[in-house]
Parts: structure tokens; C-alpha cells; sequence
């Protein structure tokens, strides 16, 4: 292990938001992450990707909203933002429903930059 | 006998055990990630609209608003806690956890 | 109607607990009875007066314990606090912690069971 | 309703033992209902069917096991057991791989039966 | 990269999520119930057998003895803690939760 | 090596907690570092004092306690006890309280990062 070379860092995101805090906590985690010197990364896989839906409004739930957060992970040091391709298209979805800029990736993208982590941490 | 089920049918398979033992005109209430299984034009779209057929498919109102799910499948009928309630007074509740 | 209530997961960490208040209070609001909630599994947690809440999150516990207050009984496992280090000691107010056979009696007094869990 | 009458508590599982604590948790509340006088029966459904399973050794693992309490059932009051026959078949299982005797039904009949009780209890 | 699997696939969609996104050659570790998978004469036999064909999998020995798991789908290895140990030396680890 | 460990569940309710502890033993015996265990979502509630155990089962915090006076440290995330009643005063001895940052480090200064959970 090299001290000196920035880690790859990603978060693979897998489960769906308001159902169980995992998505938030995990969201929590990437933002803490951004302050350190390292490539961190985010991918959006299976559930994960109703979380950056559009429109989503806790209010008359009572809980905590937190998907206008995932707009700020670029300023925040997350350079890349992944979504499946595959996941969109199983739940209805497109590009356009979504709250954040990501570049969407097919399977093959993903196994590829998957394989080039160092540590990949799944909420 | 009402059917509750609370999971993402994307990632269990509560759903489908739900509906393989539900009794033709049980309702069947989708309340938390549940609600998903609303959603149109998504993988479970067939096994939605064949399910329409035999059973009342309720959606809990909080639950679509706080996931953004403002399109629903045709037929599935938007409801509050309120409605819920009135559901649990006519039918045996059982939770698919 | 008496309606019992089951609560199975623990606060925050999954919707159960907020399900089962909201419904709850559409409940109360019907003028049914709610005869008893039943804090089983990780749903003990519910119930420590410990929880320290960002001031613009809701705090679990203490609208447990206000509903407790309200007259609504609020009964937690005993053997399942236990194995969770929920005891007298860190207990909100207006619960109490009891057997199971208090379940059993929530579900012969109640004329419907709602279980909330993951 | 009426006070008398015994009422008809079902246990229906549908997890699998070890990997989560509810199917041992539900067993625990299977032997306290069956000192109370009710029609307690109960069912096993999906992974449930492998709480039922021969051979299982924790030693290992470390954990508490807890299928031979499965055994008692019947002495404890709850009279009726069915198992699943999908749930098997799908997992591969037949009677002779269970530690209890059961009934094995089929949809049709668990449909009926779960239709006719007055608290349905998950675990 | 090694996938680690901890859930019944009977319940769980996640290995199916695994096998979609895991490159050939990728080891797959069955964990907790994951160990399910590995039960012969189920539905997900011919899933299991595709899979070993570009995957070796192994599964917890620990785990196959507390369910009771005693035959397992032909190919798939035995391993006990210190085999887990040695291929997350070896892969970066992934765990499908 | 150095691995780094991360527990997202709880004691007893899932099977997280043992695995993870199992994982670590084994990884010990081979001569590996354990650069840290850090608990976070229920995680955190593997570590309060509070637990009463029967007789007949594994206490798990007790274990924890047990490794974290072997010298390996026991991380607790701060805002995810705070949500679930666990601060200082129930706090198993060995382990500490603190931020997410040290997860963070974590991650940086291991070589690898074996994730437990649900």
C-alpha cells in the first residue's frame, strides 16, 4: 500500500430511500468523505436509483427529506457519479427523472470501474 | 384478509409470495418502499395489471409524495391512513414482512 | 374497533415506527381504540428516553412517551430488551416493560392486530 | 367480538433461521401463546420452511440453535402445523428433510385456512 | 474484486444483482444465509450451475452446518473463516447487502 | 495486511455482528492487523453496557470489549448512537465515541475494508 497515492474510494449504493435510513446514512458518509484527498465515487445501482428521483416530498410523512442532497456531491469532491442503466429502465425511469447530473453507465462500464476500487463501501 | 406489504418488489419477493396465496378480491395495501410496486412502465408492469384483475390495490398517499411517485399505474387507488384504517376495520390484517 | 398494535424494528433505521404512529393516529382519529402497542424484536429501541435527536428530525421516543401519556399502553419485551440493553433504568416514561403473554392478551382483547416490521 | 370464544391465532413465518433473529423470536412467542386457551396454529411459508430442516449444528457458528424446539409444538398446544408445498419443492426439500411432523398444503388450502383466522402474526 | 452474498435468494434479489454486474472470474463468497444458494434441486439449480461456469463460488462452512445444509451444488467450494480471510487478501470485497 | 472493518447492524437481530466477529478472529490468527472496527446505522447499539444475556448465549458486547482490550479499536460513529440512545455513559469499556471522519481514515490507512450487514 502506498501512503502517498490517493485511494479510489466508492460508494455503491443499492437500497431505496424512506423505507430504511441506509441511503441517508450512506449519503452522510459520502459527504464527510468529499473533505478528504481522495477519488471518491458514487454509483447508483438497483434501488439506489429512486433516490435521485425527482419530486420526492416528506413533508406529510413526517420524516426527514434528503434527495435535494445529492445535488451538492460534486462541490462536495465527488467527481464521478455513476447510475446503472439497467436499474433505470426496471423501475420506468430516464435520464430526465432524475435530480442530479450523472453519467449513466450500462453493465460492462460498471464491472469495469467496479473492478478499479480500492474500496468499495455499499449502503 | 388484507395484504399489507411494505417492501420494494425490485429487490424482494414479498410481493410475489403475496400474491401467489392472495384470495381472489383480498385487497392488498402497499404502504412504505411497497409503494414502488406502483410505479408504471417499470419491469413488474404485467404483474401489476394482472393482479388489478382479481384484487383492490391500495397505495399509501405519505408514502408515493415522499418517494415521488406522482404517476401510478392505472387502477391502483391512492390512499391515506385514514383509508388504511377503514381497510384494518373490514379485513384481517397480515403484513408480508 | 380495539386495535393492537406490533412494532418489530427498531426507530430511524427503518420506516415500521413511523408507520405504525401514523397509524396510529388515524386510529385515534376514527374513534377506535388502540389497546395496547407491543414493542418486540429491535422495536424495544423505540423506547430508550437516551436518544439524542437533531432539533429538525422528530424524536421517536419521547412521541411514544407522549402518546403513553395520552393513555395509550405502551408494553416492551422483556427478553428482547434485554438482549438490547433496554432496561428500567433508560426507559421512557409511560411504558413499561412486560412478557409476552402480554402479547398473547393483545391479541385475544383486540378485535384486529397490525404488525409493523421489516 | 366475543369474549368467550376462543380466538384463532396464526403464526405465519417466512424467514429463514440464523442469518436474523425472527424466526427464533417467533418461536419464542409461539410456546408463550400456546399456555393461553386458543386455536393456535402455525405456518411455515417460503424460507421459513428451512427453520424446519434436519441437521442443523450452530456449534460452529457460535450462535444458539433452536430447531428441535420446533418439536414441541404440539405439546405446547399449537395443533395445527402446515408447511408449504411450493416453498419446498422450490427450495429443493421434501417431508423427509423436516425435524417435525407437519401437514404439507398447498395454496389453495393455506389460502382457505389463513382466511378463516382472527390474528395473523408474522415472523 | 470478490462479491460477498449474505442474503437467501429466495427472498433477495441481491444475487441476482451480483451475477449481472460481476466480471468472469470474479470470485463469489455465500455468507450467512446467502449459503442457501448452494442447496442442489432448487429453483435457482440452473442459475447456480450458469454461474459457476465463470465464477468460482465458495460458501461458509460455519454457515452450510447451522441451516443444516449437508449436499451442495457440485462446484461449489467449502470455506472456512480462514479461506474468507485469505481471498479478501487477495480481491478487493464487495458485499451485496 | 490491515483491514479495516465496517457493522451496520445490530447485535442478535442480524447475523452481521457474528460474521464480522468470526472474520476478525480468523484474520488475527493469520497474522493480519485489524486497523479498526467502526459501527455505524444500528452497528452502534453492539456496544452498549447495558446488554443482560442468558446464561446459554454469546454476550456480543462483552466480546467486543474483550477484543478492544487486545489492542484493536472500536469505533462508534457518533450521530448514528446519538439517534439510537448510545452515548458515553452506556458505552462498553474499549471502544470510543467519534465521527465519521475516522471511517474515513479508516478506509485510507487499510488495505482492505470488509463491509457486515443487512
Amino acid at each position: 500500500m502506498e501512503e502517498t497515492k490517493p485511494r479510489k474510494i466508492m460508494f455503491v449504493n443499492r437500497k431505496a430511500p424512506h423505507g430504511s435510513i441506509y441511503a441517508y446514512e450512506g449519503l452522510e458518509v459520502i459527504l464527510i468523505f468529499g473533505a478528504y484527498d481522495q477519488e471518491i465515487s458514487a454509483v447508483f445501482l438497483d434501488d439506489a436509483v429512486l433516490s435521485l428521483k425527482k419530486g420526492q416530498d416528506t413533508t406529510e410523512l413526517g420524516t426527514k427529506g434528503f434527495s435535494a442532497t445529492f445535488r451538492v456531491l460534486e462541490s462536495y469532491g465527488v467527481e464521478k457519479r455513476y447510475v446503472d442503466k439497467e436499474s433505470l429502465a426496471q423501475r420506468g425511469l430516464t435520464e430526465d427523472d432524475l435530480v442530479v447530473d450523472v453519467e449513466i453507465v450500462d453493465a460492462a462500464a460498471l464491472r469495469k470501474v467496479m473492478g478499479e476500487q480500492d474500496v468499495l463501501l455499499p449502503f | 384478509m388484507l395484504h399489507i406489504v411494505n417492501k420494494s418488489p425490485f429487490k424482494f419477493r414479498n410481493l410475489d409470495s403475496c400474491l401467489r396465496i392472495a384470495k381472489d378480491d383480498d385487497p392488498i395495501m402497499l404502504i412504505e418502499d411497497g409503494v414502488y410496486a406502483a410505479l408504471p412502465g417499470t419491469t413488474l408492469d404485467r404483474m401489476m395489471k394482472e393482479a388489478l384483475k382479481t384484487h383492490s390495490v391500495f397505495a399509501i398517499q405519505a408514502d408515493l409524495k415522499a418517494r415521488g411517485v406522482d404517476r401510478i399505474i392505472e387502477g391502483i387507488q391512492v390512499c391515506d391512513y385514514s383509508c388504511f384504517v377503514t381497510l384494518v376495520e373490514k379485513h384481517v390484517p397480515y403484513s408480508w414482512l | 374497533m380495539k386495535f393492537g398494535i406490533l412494532i418489530q424494528e427498531g426507530p430511524y433505521n427503518h420506516q415500521a415506527s413511523d408507520s405504525a404512529y401514523n397509524f396510529i393516529l388515524a386510529s385515534l382519529a376514527k374513534g377506535h381504540e388502540i389497546s395496547g402497542v407491543f414493542f418486540y424484536n429491535d422495536g424495544v429501541i423505540n423506547t430508550t428516553k437516551l436518544m439524542d435527536i437533531p432539533a429538525d428530525d422528530r424524536n421517536i421516543s419521547k412521541r411514544w412517551s407522549d402518546l403513553g401519556a395520552k393513555g395509550v399502553q405502551l408494553i416492551v419485551c422483556v427478553a428482547a430488551a434485554k438482549r438490547r440493553g433496554i432496561s428500567q433504568n433508560v426507559l421512557i416514561e409511560n411504558a413499561r416493560i412486560d412478557g409476552l403473554g402480554q402479547l398473547s392478551e393483545l391479541c385475544i382483547e383486540s378485535d384486529r392486530l397490525v404488525t409493523f416490521g421489516d
